[in-house]
C-alpha cells in the first residue's frame, strides 16, 4: 500500500490542481507544494520503513540472484497475459525515488514564478513525475514500461509550452528520440517475454530463464541502447543540449535530475541483470562508447555559450559515468553508477534550478553578457559554486564518492568478479575517462567564473536581488544534499551495496 | 610543574586525536554559515581562537610524544568513511608518527599565527567572514592531509586544500587577475592531480591483488590504501617484481612517478611551476600560509609519506632530484629578476622547495640523509618563509604597492618589520646561527655524500642566488631612497596583530635551526648521524656572503650598475624576466590546442555531424513523404494498375516463399 | 453424323473452355478498365469481370456435381451487379454535372 | 438474426415515414434511428451461440462483440450527422436535397451489412453483405453532390468495384478447387497449389482494398477527402471494421491451416501500410487527407494481429479462434476500438497487445518497425496537439461547443481510458471467448 500511495500521491495532487478553479493560482502552488512536500516526507516514512525491514539484506543478497524487494504489492492486472501490477522497492529503487522526491519538491520550489498557465505546468509535472515514481519501484516490464512512457509523453508539451528558446523543436526532438528508445525496449521486452517461455513481464519470474546465449547478445544491444537514449549515451545524446535549454526550470531540473537517470536505471535493472551473457558480450564495446561520452561532454561544454547548454553537456558527460559504471560489470562500477545518478542528479538538479533562478533575474543566459554576479546574489553563486565543485568530484561532496567507485571499478574491473573482459582495455578506458576531472575542472571553472567572478560588467545587473526564500529554501535542500551525502556516504552505499549484488552474482556465472 | 607535566603522560591527547581535525572544521562551518553574516569581528577571532587551540592540542601531542619517549605506531584514531568492495575501503583518520607531527606542528603554529595577522591585515575589508571561513577550511584540509593515515585520505584532503587555495587567491573576485589566477591554480594542480590519481588506482590495484596473497606479513586490520600497508617491505617487495613495463619503465616506478606528478603540481615544480608565481593575487597573509609554509610543500610531504617506496625505485627518486635541482635553480635565476616583492619570495619558495625535492631524490645514491634534511628544510622554511610573506604583507599594507621599485627607506618607518625581514632573509641565506642555515647545510651535505656533485655545484650556487635575491629585495626594501613620498600618509607599522605574528615568526625563523630533528625524524638512523663535513657549511656561508656582497653593490649604491648589467645581458634578462615563456607556451598549448583544436571541434562536431545526422534522419523522412504523395496522381486507371500489380507482386512473394 | 458432332465429348465444350471464356472475359475488362477513358466503358468492362466471377461460379457448379449454389450465386452476382450500375451511373450524373465530361482522367481534382 | 433485422426495419421505416412527413417536423424522426440502434445494441446482449439457415448464419462469441462495436459506431456517428443532416453545417451545400433522412436510412443499410458480415459462414452471404457494407458507402460519399464530392464518390465506386470483382473472381476459384459455398468447409479441403494462392492473392487484394493496406490504398485520401466529414469518420472506423471482418473470415476461416505461410507477406503488408502511411501524413497540409494518411497507417498495425501463433491444427481453426490463442481476439477488438480514435492509454496498451501478438511469431523486426512507426505517427499528432495548446489562439476560431458533441467526446474519453487500465473489458472478452 505505501509504495502505490508514494506512486500515486502526485496523481492525486495533479487531480487536486486540476480541479482548483484556474483564478486562485495561489493556491494551486501550496497544493503541489504541500503535495510534494507530503511526498517527501512519506518517502522519508518509507526510507525508515525499508530501513527496518532491510536489515539482513545485506547477508542474504551476497549470494541471492534475484532482487530482495520490500513493501510488496502484486495484484494480477491482465491475467491471461501475464500482466501484474508489481511494484516493490529495494535499495536501487529507494535511492531513486528519494532523488526523484527530493527533486520534484525543489523544482516545485523553484518554479514559483509560474504565472502562465499555471494549473496546467503543476499538473503535467505531477503526472510526469507519477510516471517517474512508477518506472522506479515497478517490477513488471509492462507496468514499467506504461510508467516509461507516461513519464516522457508529459514532457512535450511542458517544453512546449513553458520553454523558451527554439522549444517546440527541442520539445519534438527530445519526445521522439526517447520514443524511439521505448521503441526498441519495447522490441527487448517483447523478446524477453516470448524468449523466456514463461510468457511473462514479471521481472523476478523472468530472472530465472535460462536465456540461450545468441538471444542474450542480441537483445542485450536493443534494451542497453534503448535505455541508452535516454540516458544519453553517445551518439543518441543530442536531445539533451536542446532539451534542456529549451525547457522550463523545474522541467530541466527534473529532466536532467531524474528522468535521465531511468536511462541507467534501465540498463541496471533490466538489461545487465536479465541478460548477463549479453552484458558480458557488449560490456567492452560499451566502455568504450560511454568513455567517448565522458570526454565528449566534457569538451563540448567548454566551448559553450550558453548557461544551459553548458550544463547539459555536462550532463551529458556525467550520464556517460552512470552507463560506463554500469559497462564495467563489476562491484564497484555498478554501485559507482547508481551512487552517480542520485549524485548527478541532485547535482544537475540544483544547477537547473539555480540557471533558472539566474535567468529570471538577468534575463539572460549567454556567459558572456554576464560577470560578478556573485556580488549582488552570493547564495546563488555559493550554491552554484558548490554544485560546480561537486561535479568536478571534490571530495567531501557526492560527486567524488561516485566518480572514485566508477574509476575503481573500471581499473580494477576484471581483478573483482569473473566478468571475462579485457582488462587491459578496461583500464586503458578508465585512464581515457579519467582525463575528465581535469577538462570539467577547466569548464566549470571557466564558465562559473565568467558568471559569478570579475567586475560587474552590465550596469542593469548591480541592482539586481539575491534568491528570494522559496528559492533557498529549493537550492538549500539540494545543496545540504550533496554535502551530506559526500561527508557520510554509507548513508547511500548501505543501502544500494545490498541491491547491487544480485546483478553481480548474475554476472559472475551463479547460474 | 610537575602536575603539569604529568598531563602528558597519560596519552590523551594521542587518543583524542581527532579532536586536531574536528576544531577547525566545526569552526569553519560555524564561522561560516553562523558568524559570516552576523559580524566581522566575531569571524575574525572564532576562527584564530580555534585555530589557537588546536596549535595547544597538537603542542600537546608532541609533548606527550616527547615525554613519553614513544611514539605511536599506526593510526591514533581511524574511523571507516567509505568502502568501496570487501576488503578495499578508505577510513578517515589521524596517523600520529613524528612526520604527520613535525607538518602538524609547522601547519597549525604558522596558521595560527597567520590567523592572528589576518585580523589586522583585513580589516576593513567587505568579506572577512568568509575570508577566515575559508582560511579556517584550508587550515582543516591540511591539517587532514598530514594527518592521511592512508592514500586516499591524502588524495581528499589534497583536492580540499587545492580548492581552498583556489577559493582563497580568488578571494578578491572581482579583480580579473585574482580569478584568472585561482582557476589557473586549481587547474593545473587538478591536472597533476590526474596523475596522482591514477598513481592510487595503480598502488591500490597492485594492493588489493597483494593483499590477500601477502598473509600474515600484513596486519589485518589495514586496507590496501593504507601507508602501512603500502609502505610495508612485504608489499613494495610484490611490486617491485611486477614485470609489466611501460615505456621502459617497471609499473613500479611508473606509479611512483605519476604520484610525484601529483606532488609535482601541489608543490608547484617545473614544469607545473606556473600557477604559484600568479596565485600572489590572493591576500598576502594566504600567500604566508598556503604559498609559502604549508600547503606547497604538500608534495614534498606526500614524496617523504611515501618515501620507502620511492627509495626501492632509483628511477622514480632519479626523476625527483632531477626536477627538484632544476626549478631549484630555474626558480632562483627567475627570482633575481623580478619587481614584483611576492613574486620574488615566491620563486624562492619555489627555489627553496626545489631544495627539499632533491635532497630526497638524492637518496638514491644509497644514503638518506637528504631525507631528514629534506624535512628539516621544510619546517625551517616555513617559518622563516611566512615571516617573509607576512613582512611583505605590513609593507604592502602600509604602501599599497607590490614593486619593489616603489619602496625604499623604511628602515626608520617600519622598524619591526624591517628586523623580522632580515632575520628571515639571513635565515633563507643560510648566514648562520639562523635556521636556514643548519637545514640548507645538511641538504648540501646529503648531496655531497651521495656523490651527487652536479646536485651539489647547483645547490650551492643557488645558496649563492637565494642569498643575491633576497638582499636585493632587502635593500631595495628597506635601504635604497624612499619612493612614496608623494603618498598621503606615511607608512607605519600596524597594529598589534600584525606586528606579533611578525615577531614570534622571527624567533622561530632565528632559532628553529637547533630543533634535533634528526632525532626523531630519519630514514636509516645511522646514516643521519654519521658523516660531518667541515667544508660543506663553509662553501655555502662563502657563496652566500658572495652573494650578498654582490646584491650590496648591485643595490645600495648607484643605480647605473645595475642597468649596465641588464644592458649587457639585455636579451637574456628579457627572456629570465618573462619566466622563460613557460606561461606563454602554456597559455597557447590551452587556447590554441586544447580550446580550438578539441573542444570547438567536439562542439561543432556535435551541432553539425551528430545533431545533424538526427536532423537529416527527421529531413529524410519528410521528403520520403513529400516524394511519395506524389504517387498519388488523382487518376482513377492508376490506381487500379497499382491495385492490380500490387496484387501480383503479392502472388510473386507468396510463392517464392 | 449431325447427332455424332452433337453427341461427341469434344463437342460439348469442356470446364477449361469455359474456363479460358471467363479469364478471356476477366481479362478483356481489366484492360478495357485501365485503358477506357469514358467512365461509362470503364463500367462496362468492370461488368465483364462481374460477369467472368459469375460465369466462373456456373461453370463449377455445372463440373461439379450440380449442386444448386453456384447458380444462386451468380444471380445474386447479377443482382449485385446491377445495384452497382445504378449507384454508378447515379454518381455519373452528378459528376457531369460539375464537369461536363466523364472522362476520368480529368478527374483528379484532388491528387498529391 | 435479430439486430439485423431490427436495423432493417429500422431503415425501411425511416425511409416511408420520411416520405409522408413535412420537413418542418422530420425533427422528430431523429428519434426512429436512435431508438432502433439502441433496441438493436440490446437485442445484441440476448443473441446466443446458435446457427441459422443451415449453417450460413451463425453467432460466436466474437462476433457478438464485433457487432457491438458496429452498432455503437453507428449510434456515434447517427448523433454526429445530426446537425449535418439538419443543414446546421456549412458543409450542405445543397441544403434542399439534404434536408432529409435518406441518409441514415443509408447508414442503417451499410450497418445491417456489416452486422450480417459478421454473421456469415459462406461464400455467398459473404460476398452479399460484403456489398452490402461496400455499396451505400459510395453513395454516402457522393453525398454532397459538388465537385470533390462527386469525385470522391466516382473513384470511390470504380475502384470498389474492380475490387470486388477480384474479390468474387477469387472467390469463384476457391468454389471450383473445393466445390463447396461454406468456408469453413472450403478451408478444410483445399490444397496449396498454385491456383489457392492466385485466388488467395486475388482475395488479398480486395481486403486490401477495404482495410486500405499499401499498395491498395490509393482511393482512400481522395475519397477521404472528398466525403463529408462524418462520412469519412465512418469510413475510417466502421468501413475498415468490416475490411477487418473480412479479413478475419477468410485468412482464419478458409486460410485456417496454411496461415502460417501468410505471415510473411502480412508482416510486409503491415510494415509497407504502416511506413507510407505515416511518412506521407507528415506532409500533408488538408487535414482530411492527413486523417486519411494516418488511418492508412493504422490499418498497418490493425493486420498485425494477424500474425498471432496460430498453429497449423485445422481442427483447432474449426472450432473457432476460442481455443486457439486468446490475443489474437484480443487484439482485433483493441484494434476495433483503437480504429475509434487512438486515445493516449487504451490505443496504448491496444499497440502493446497488437506488438505482443507480431512478436509472438518472431517478427521482431516488424516490431521495431511498428514501433519506429508510431513515433513517427506521434510526431504528427504531436504537431495537433501543439495547434491546440502551443499556438496562440485566435478569437476568430473559437466556437462554442454543443453539449451533445461535448458529452460524447467526454465520455470516449473516459471509455478509453477505461479500456486502457480495468483489465475486465479484456478479461471478459477472453472469458467468453474460452467458454
Amino acid at each position: 500500500m505505501q509504495v502505490s500511495c508514494l506512486v500515486f500521491l502526485p496523481l492525486l495532487t495533479a487531480f487536486l490542481v486540476i480541479m482548483t478553479p484556474r483564478r486562485f493560482s495561489y493556491l494551486i502552488r501550496w497544493i503541489s507544494v504541500f503535495g510534494t512536500g507530503l511526498h517527501l516526507a512519506l518517502t522519508i516514512m518509507i526510507s525508515f520503513l525499508f530501513w527496518a525491514e532491510a536489515k539482513g539484506d545485506g547477508e542474504l543478497l551476497r549470494t541471492s540472484l534475484v532482487f530482495k524487494l520490500h513493501l510488496v504489492e502484486k495484484i494480477s492486472w491482465f491475467d491471461s497475459l501475464g500482466i501484474q501490477y508489481f511494484v516493490g522497492i529495494d535499495g536501487i529503487s529507494l535511492t531513486m525515488v528519494v532523488l526523484t522526491s527530493i527533486i520534484i519538491f525543489a523544482g516545485v520550489l523553484a518554479s514559483w514564478n509560474v504565472k502562465e498557465r499555471a494549473k496546467e505546468f503543476f499538473a503535467l509535472l505531477l503526472i510526469l513525475v507519477t510516471g517517474v515514481f512508477g518506472v522506479f519501484v515497478s517490477f513488471d516490464l509492462f507496468l514499467f514500461f506504461m510508467f516509461y512512457e507516461l513519464a516522457v509523453l508529459p514532457m512535450y508539451l511542458l517544453i512546449g509550452i513553458w520553454g523558451t528558446g527554439p522549444k517546440e523543436y527541442a520539445a519534438m526532438k527530445l519526445t521522439l528520440m526517447l520514443l524511439i528508445g521505448s521503441a526498441f525496449i519495447l522490441v527487448g521486452f517483447f523478446a524477453l517475454y516470448y524468449g523466456s517461455g514463461f510468457y511473462t513481464f514479471d521481472l523476478i519470474k523472468l530472472a530465472t530463464a535460462n536465456f540461450p546465449v545468441d538471444f542474450q547478445r542480441w537483445v542485450f544491444p536493443m534494451i542497453f541502447v534503448g535505455f541508452g537514449v535516454i540516458g544519453a549515451l553517445y551518439p543518441l545524446h543530442t536531445w539533451s543540449p536542446d532539451g534542456h535549454s529549451s525547457a522550463p526550470t523545474a522541467v530541466s531540473m527534473l529532466h536532467a535530475g531524474v528522468l535521465m537517470k531511468l536511462g541507467g536505471y534501465g540498463a541496471l535493472r533490466i538489461a545487465v541483470f536479465l541478460l548477463p551473457e549479453g552484458a558480458k558480450y557488449w560490456g567492452l564495446f560499451f566502455m568504450g562508447l560511454t568513455t567517448i561520452n565522458i570526454l565528449y561532454g566534457s569538451f563540448g561544454a567548454i566551448w559553450q555559450k550558453d548557461l544551459k547548454y553548458f550544463t547539459a553537456y555536462s550532463s551529458v558527460s556525467h550520464c556517460g559515468f552512470v552507463l560506463f559504471g554500469i559497462s564495467a560489470l563489476n562491484f564497484m562500477g555498478m554501485k559507482g553508477a547508481v551512487i552517480q545518478m542520485f549524485s548527478h542528479g541532485i547535482m544537475t538538479g540544483l544547477f537547473f534550478g539555480l540557471i533558472g533562478m539566474v535567468y529570471g533575474r538577468t534575463h539572460t543566459r549567454i556567459i558572456s553578457e554576464m560577470g560578478g554576479l556573485a556580488r549582488v546574489m552570493p547564495w546563488l553563486a555559493t550554491c552554484f559554486y558548490i554544485g560546480g565543485l561537486a561535479s568536478l568530484g571534490l571530495p567531501g561532496l557526492s560527486g567524488f564518492i561516485a566518480e572514485s567507485h566508477v574509476f575503481l571499478g573500471g581499473f580494477f574491473g576484471h581483478s573483482l568478479q569473473s566478468v571475462g573482459q579485457s582488462g587491459a582495455l578496461m583500464k586503458t578506458f578508465t585512464l581515457i575517462a579519467t582525463l575528465s576531472i581535469v577538462v570539467t575542472a577547466v569548464y566549470v571553472l571557466r564558465g562559473l567564473g565568467r558568471v559569478f567572478q570579475g567586475p560587474i560588467e552590465n550596469a542593469e545587473f548591480a541592482n539586481l536581488e539575491d534568491a528570494m526564500l522559496s528559492e533557498k529554501l529549493s537550492t538549500g535542500i539540494l545543496v545540504v544534499v550533496l554535502i551530506v551525502v559526500g561527508l557520510y556516504p554509507s548513508i547511500l552505499i548501505d543501502v544500494i551495496e545490498p541491491a547491487i549484488r544480485p546483478v553481480l552474482n548474475r554476472l559472475a556465472g551463479g547460474l | 610543574m610537575q602536575n603539569f607535566i604529568n598531563i602528558f603522560t597519560h596519552g590523551i591527547f594521542i587518543k583524542h586525536a581527532w579532536f586536531v581535525l574536528a576544531v577547525p572544521f566545526l569552526s569553519f562551518v560555524f564561522v561560516g554559515l553562523v558568524l559570516r553574516p552576523l559580524s566581522k569581528k566575531a569571524s575574525g577571532l572564532i576562527a584564530t581562537l580555534s585555530i589557537s587551540v588546536t596549535t595547544l592540542f597538537v603542542y600537546g601531542i608532541i609533548a606527550e610524544c616527547f615525554l613519553m619517549h614513544r611514539v605511536p605506531s599506526g593510526a591514533a584514531w581511524q574511523v571507516p568513511w567509505l568502502r568501496y568492495q570487501d576488503g578495499l575501503s578508505a577510513t578517515l583518520g589521524v596517523l600520529v608518527d613524528p612526520l604527520s607531527l613535525l607538518l602538524m606542528c609547522v601547519v597549525t603554529t604558522v596558521s595560527a599565527l597567520v590567523h592572528l595577522y589576518s585580523i589586522g591585515y583585513m580589516r576593513g575589508d567587505e568579506g572577512v567572514g568568509r575570508y577566515f571561513a575559508f582560511l579556517n577550511l584550508f587550515t582543516f584540509s591540511m591539517l587532514g592531509l598530514v594527518v592521511a593515515p592512508n592514500i586516499l585520505q591524502i588524495f581528499i584532503f589534497w583536492e580540499l586544500v587545492g580548492v581552498s587555495s583556489f577559493l582563497l587567491i580568488g578571494y578578491y573576485y572581482e579583480k580579473p587577475q585574482a580569478v584568472a589566477a585561482s582557476k589557473k591554480a586549481f587547474i593545473v594542480t587538478r591536472f597533476a592531480d590526474l596523475g596522482f590519481f591514477i598513481g592510487i588506482f595503480i598502488l591500490g590495484y597492485y594492493g588489493f591483488q597483494s593483499f590477500s596473497r601477502l598473509g600474515p606479513t600484513v596486519p589485518q586490520a589495514l586496507s590496501p590504501f593504507d601507508f602501512a600497508y603500502l609502505t610495508s617491505p612485504a608489499f613494495i617487495e610484490f611490486f617491485k617484481h611486477e614485470t609489466y613495463m611501460i615505456f621502459g619503465l617497471s609499473i613500479f616506478s611508473l606509479t611512483l612517478i605519476l604520484v610525484f606528478m601529483g606532488a609535482c603540481g601541489k608543490s608547484a615544480m617545473f614544469p607545473l611551476h606556473i600557477w604559484l608565481p600568479d596565485a600572489m593575487e590572493g591576500p598576502t597573509p594566504v600567500s604566508a600560509l598556503i604559498h609559502a609554509a604549508t600547503m606547497v610543500v604538500a608534495g614534498v610531504y606526500l614524496v617523504a609519506r611515501m618515501f620507502p617506496l620511492f627509495v626501492a625505485s632509483p628511477e622514480a627518486l632519479g626523476l625527483v632530484q632531477c626536477v627538484g635541482t632544476f626549478t631549484c635553480l630555474f626558480a632562483a635565476t627567475i627570482g633575481c629578476t623580478q619587481d614584483d616583492i611576492k613574486r620574488v619570495l615566491a620563486f624562492s619558495t619555489l627555489s627553496q622547495i626545489g631544495y627539499m625535492m632533491f635532497a630526497l631524490g638524492v637518496c638514491h645514491g644509497g644514503n638518506t640523509l637528504g631525507y631528514t634534511a629534506s624535512l628539516f628544510h621544510l619546517f625551517t622554511h616555513a617559518f622563516f618563509k611566512a615571516l617573509l610573506f607576512l613582512g611583505a604583507g605590513s609593507i604592502i599594507h602600509a604602501l599599497h604597492t607590490n614593486n619593489v621599485w616603489e619602496m625604499g627607506g623604511l628602515v626608520k618607518a617600519m622598524p619591526i618589520t624591517h628586523l623580522t625581514f632580515l632575520v628571515a632573509t639571513l635565515s633563507i641565506s643560510g648566514i648562520p646561527p639562523f635556521s636556514g642555515f643548519f637545514s640548507k647545510d645538511e641538504i648540501l651535505l646529503s648531496a655531497f655524500i651521495n656523490h651527487q656533485y652536479l646536485t651539489f655545484v647547483i645547490a650551492l650556487l643557488v645558496a649563492g642566488l637565494t642569498s643575491f635575491y633576497m638582499f636585493r629585495v632587502y635593500f631595495l626594501t628597506f635601504w635604497s631612497e624612499a619612493k612614496w613620498h608623494g603618498h598621503v600618509h606615511k607608512p607605519q607599522e600596524a597594529s598589534w596583530t600584525m606586528t606579533l605574528p611578525l615577531l614570534l615568526l622571527a624567533v622561530l625563523a632565528a632559532i628553529s635551526g637547533f630543533t634535533p630533528i634528526a632525532k626523531w625524524i630519519f630514514y636509516t638512523k645511522s646514516q643521519v648521524e654519521s658523516h660531518r663535513l667541515f667544508f660543506v657549511p663553509v662553501f655555502g656561508v662563502l657563496v652566500a656572503a658572495f652573494g650578498f656582497l654582490l646584491a650590496m653593490l648591485f643595490y645600495t649604491g648607484d643605480r647605473k650598475i645595475v642597468d649596465h648589467v641588464v644592458l649587457k645581458f639585455a636579451w637574456m634578462y628579457g627572456v629570465i624576466k618573462h619566466k622563460f615563456y613557460i606561461d606563454e607556451v602554456y597559455l597557447w598549448i590551452t587556447k590554441k590546442v586544447i580550446f580550438r583544436f578539441i573542444a570547438f571541434p567536439v562542439a561543432w562536431f556535435d551541432r553539425r555531424i551528430v545533431d545533424g545526422g538526427v536532423n537529416l534522419a527527421a529531413w529524410v523522412t519528410r521528403k520520403t513523404g513529400w516524394l511519395l504523395r506524389f504517387l498519388q496522381t488523382g487518376q482513377v486507371q492508376t490506381y487500379g494498375i497499382w491495385l492490380v500489380s500490387g496484387g501480383l507482386v503479392m502472388l510473386l512473394v507468396l510463392l517464392t516463399l | 453424323m449431325l447427332a455424332s458432332i452433337f453427341n461427341s465429348p469434344y463437342f460439348y465444350p469442356s470446364i477449361y473452355h469455359w474456363l479460358v471464356l471467363s479469364s478471356a472475359l476477366f481479362s478483356i475488362g481489366i484492360y478495357g478498365f485501365l485503358t477506357r477513358k469514358n467512365a461509362v466503358g470503364i463500367l462496362i468492362s468492370l461488368e465483364l469481370c462481374l460477369n467472368s466471377g459469375a460465369l466462373n461460379f456456373v461453370v463449377f457448379d455445372y463440373f461439379r456435381g450440380n449442386h444448386i449454389d453456384g447458380k444462386i450465386m451468380a444471380l445474386f452476382i447479377i443482382a449485385v451487379a446491377a445495384a452497382e450500375v445504378v449507384i454508378a451511373m447515379a454518381i455519373f450524373v452528378g459528376m457531369f454535372k460539375h464537369k461536363k465530361t466523364i472522362d476520368v482522367t480529368e478527374m483528379n481534382q484532388m491528387r498529391n | 438474426m435479430l439486430p439485423e433485422i431490427i436495423v432493417l426495419i429500422t431503415a425501411f421505416t425511416l425511409m416511408f415515414v420520411d416520405l409522408f412527413l413535412k420537413r418542418e417536423t422530420r425533427y422528430f424522426l431523429m428519434g426512429i434511428p436512435l431508438g432502433g440502434l439502441a433496441l438493436a445494441f440490446i437485442s445484441v446482449f440476448f443473441l446466443s451461440n446458435r446457427k441459422s439457415f443451415g449453417g450460413q448464419f451463425s453467432l460466436e462469441n466474437i462476433d457478438l462483440w464485433l457487432k457491438v462495436f458496429f452498432i455503437l459506431c453507428a449510434f456515434v456517428i447517427a448523433i454526429a450527422s445530426f446537425s449535418f443532416i439538419l443543414g446546421e453545417s456549412k458543409e450542405t451545400c445543397h441544403k434542399k436535397q439534404i434536408y432529409s433522412f435518406e441518409f441514415l436510412t443509408i447508414l442503417l443499410f451499410n450497418l445491417s451489412g456489416m452486422l450480417f458480415l459478421v454473421s456469415a459462414r459462406d461464400l455467398l452471404t459473404l460476398y452479399v453483405s460484403l456489398e452490402l457494407s461496400t455499396l451505400p458507402l459510395f453513395i454516402l460519399t457522393a453525398w454532397k453532390r459538388d465537385a470533390l464530392s462527386s469525385e470522391a464518390g466516382l473513384k470511390y465506386v470504380v475502384l470498389g468495384a474492380l475490387a470486388s470483382a477480384l474479390l468474387l473472381l477469387g472467390f469463384s476459384i476457391f468454389y471450383g478447387l473445393t466445390g463447396t459455398m461454406d468456408l469453413v468447409l472450403i478451408g478444410r479441403s483445399t490444397n496449396v497449389s498454385p491456383l489457392f494462392w492466385f485466388a488467395s492473392v486475388l482475395v488479398i487484394s480486395a481486403i486490401g482494398f477495404k482495410l486500405t493496406l499499401v499498395p491498395f490504398h490509393m482511393w482512400a485520401p481522395e475519397v477521404y477527402q472528398g466525403a463529408p466529414t462524418v462520412v469519412t469518420a465512418y469510413l475510417s472506423v466502421a468501413s475498415k471494421g468490416a475490411g477487418l471482418v473480412l479479413m478475419f473470415q477468410i485468412f482464419f476461416r478458409i486460410f485456417g491451416a496454411s496461415i502460417s505461410s501468410f505471415y510473411f507477406a502480412i508482416a510486409l503488408l503491415s510494415a509497407l501500410t504502416m511506413t507510407l502511411g505515416n511518412v506521407v501524413a507528415i506532409v500533408q497540409e488538408n487535414i482530411k487527407r492527413f486523417m486519411a494518411f494516418s488511418a492508412i497507417s493504422q490499418a498497418g498495425y490493425l493486420i498485425m494481429g494477424f500474425l498471432g501463433g496460430f498453429h497449423a491444427n485445422s481442427q483447432a481453426v474449426l472450432q473457432g479462434l476460442s481455443r486457439t490463442h486468446p490475443l489474437i481476439a484480443l487484439s482485433m477488438m483493441i484494434g476495433l476500438f483503437g480504429l475509434a480514435g487512438i486515445p493516449p492509454l487504451s490505443g496504448f496498451i491496444g499497440k502493446f497487445f497488437l506488438f505482443s501478438v507480431a512478436a509472438s511469431s518472431g517478427f521482431y523486426w516488424l516490431v521495431a518497425v511498428a514501433a519506429i512507426n508510431s513515433v513517427i505517427s506521434l510526431y504528427y499528432y504531436l504537431r495537433i496537439v501543439r495547434q491546440m495548446y502551443i499556438e496562440p489562439v485566435l478569437e476568430t476560431t473559437v466556437f462554442p461547443m454543443k453539449l451533445s458533441m461535448g458529452g460524447l467526446l467526454g465520455s470516449l474519453v473516459v471509455i478509453s481510458v477505461l479500456l486502457g487500465l480495468v483489465p475486465v473489458f479484456y478479461e471478459t472478452i477472453l472469458w467468453t471467448w474460452k467458454n
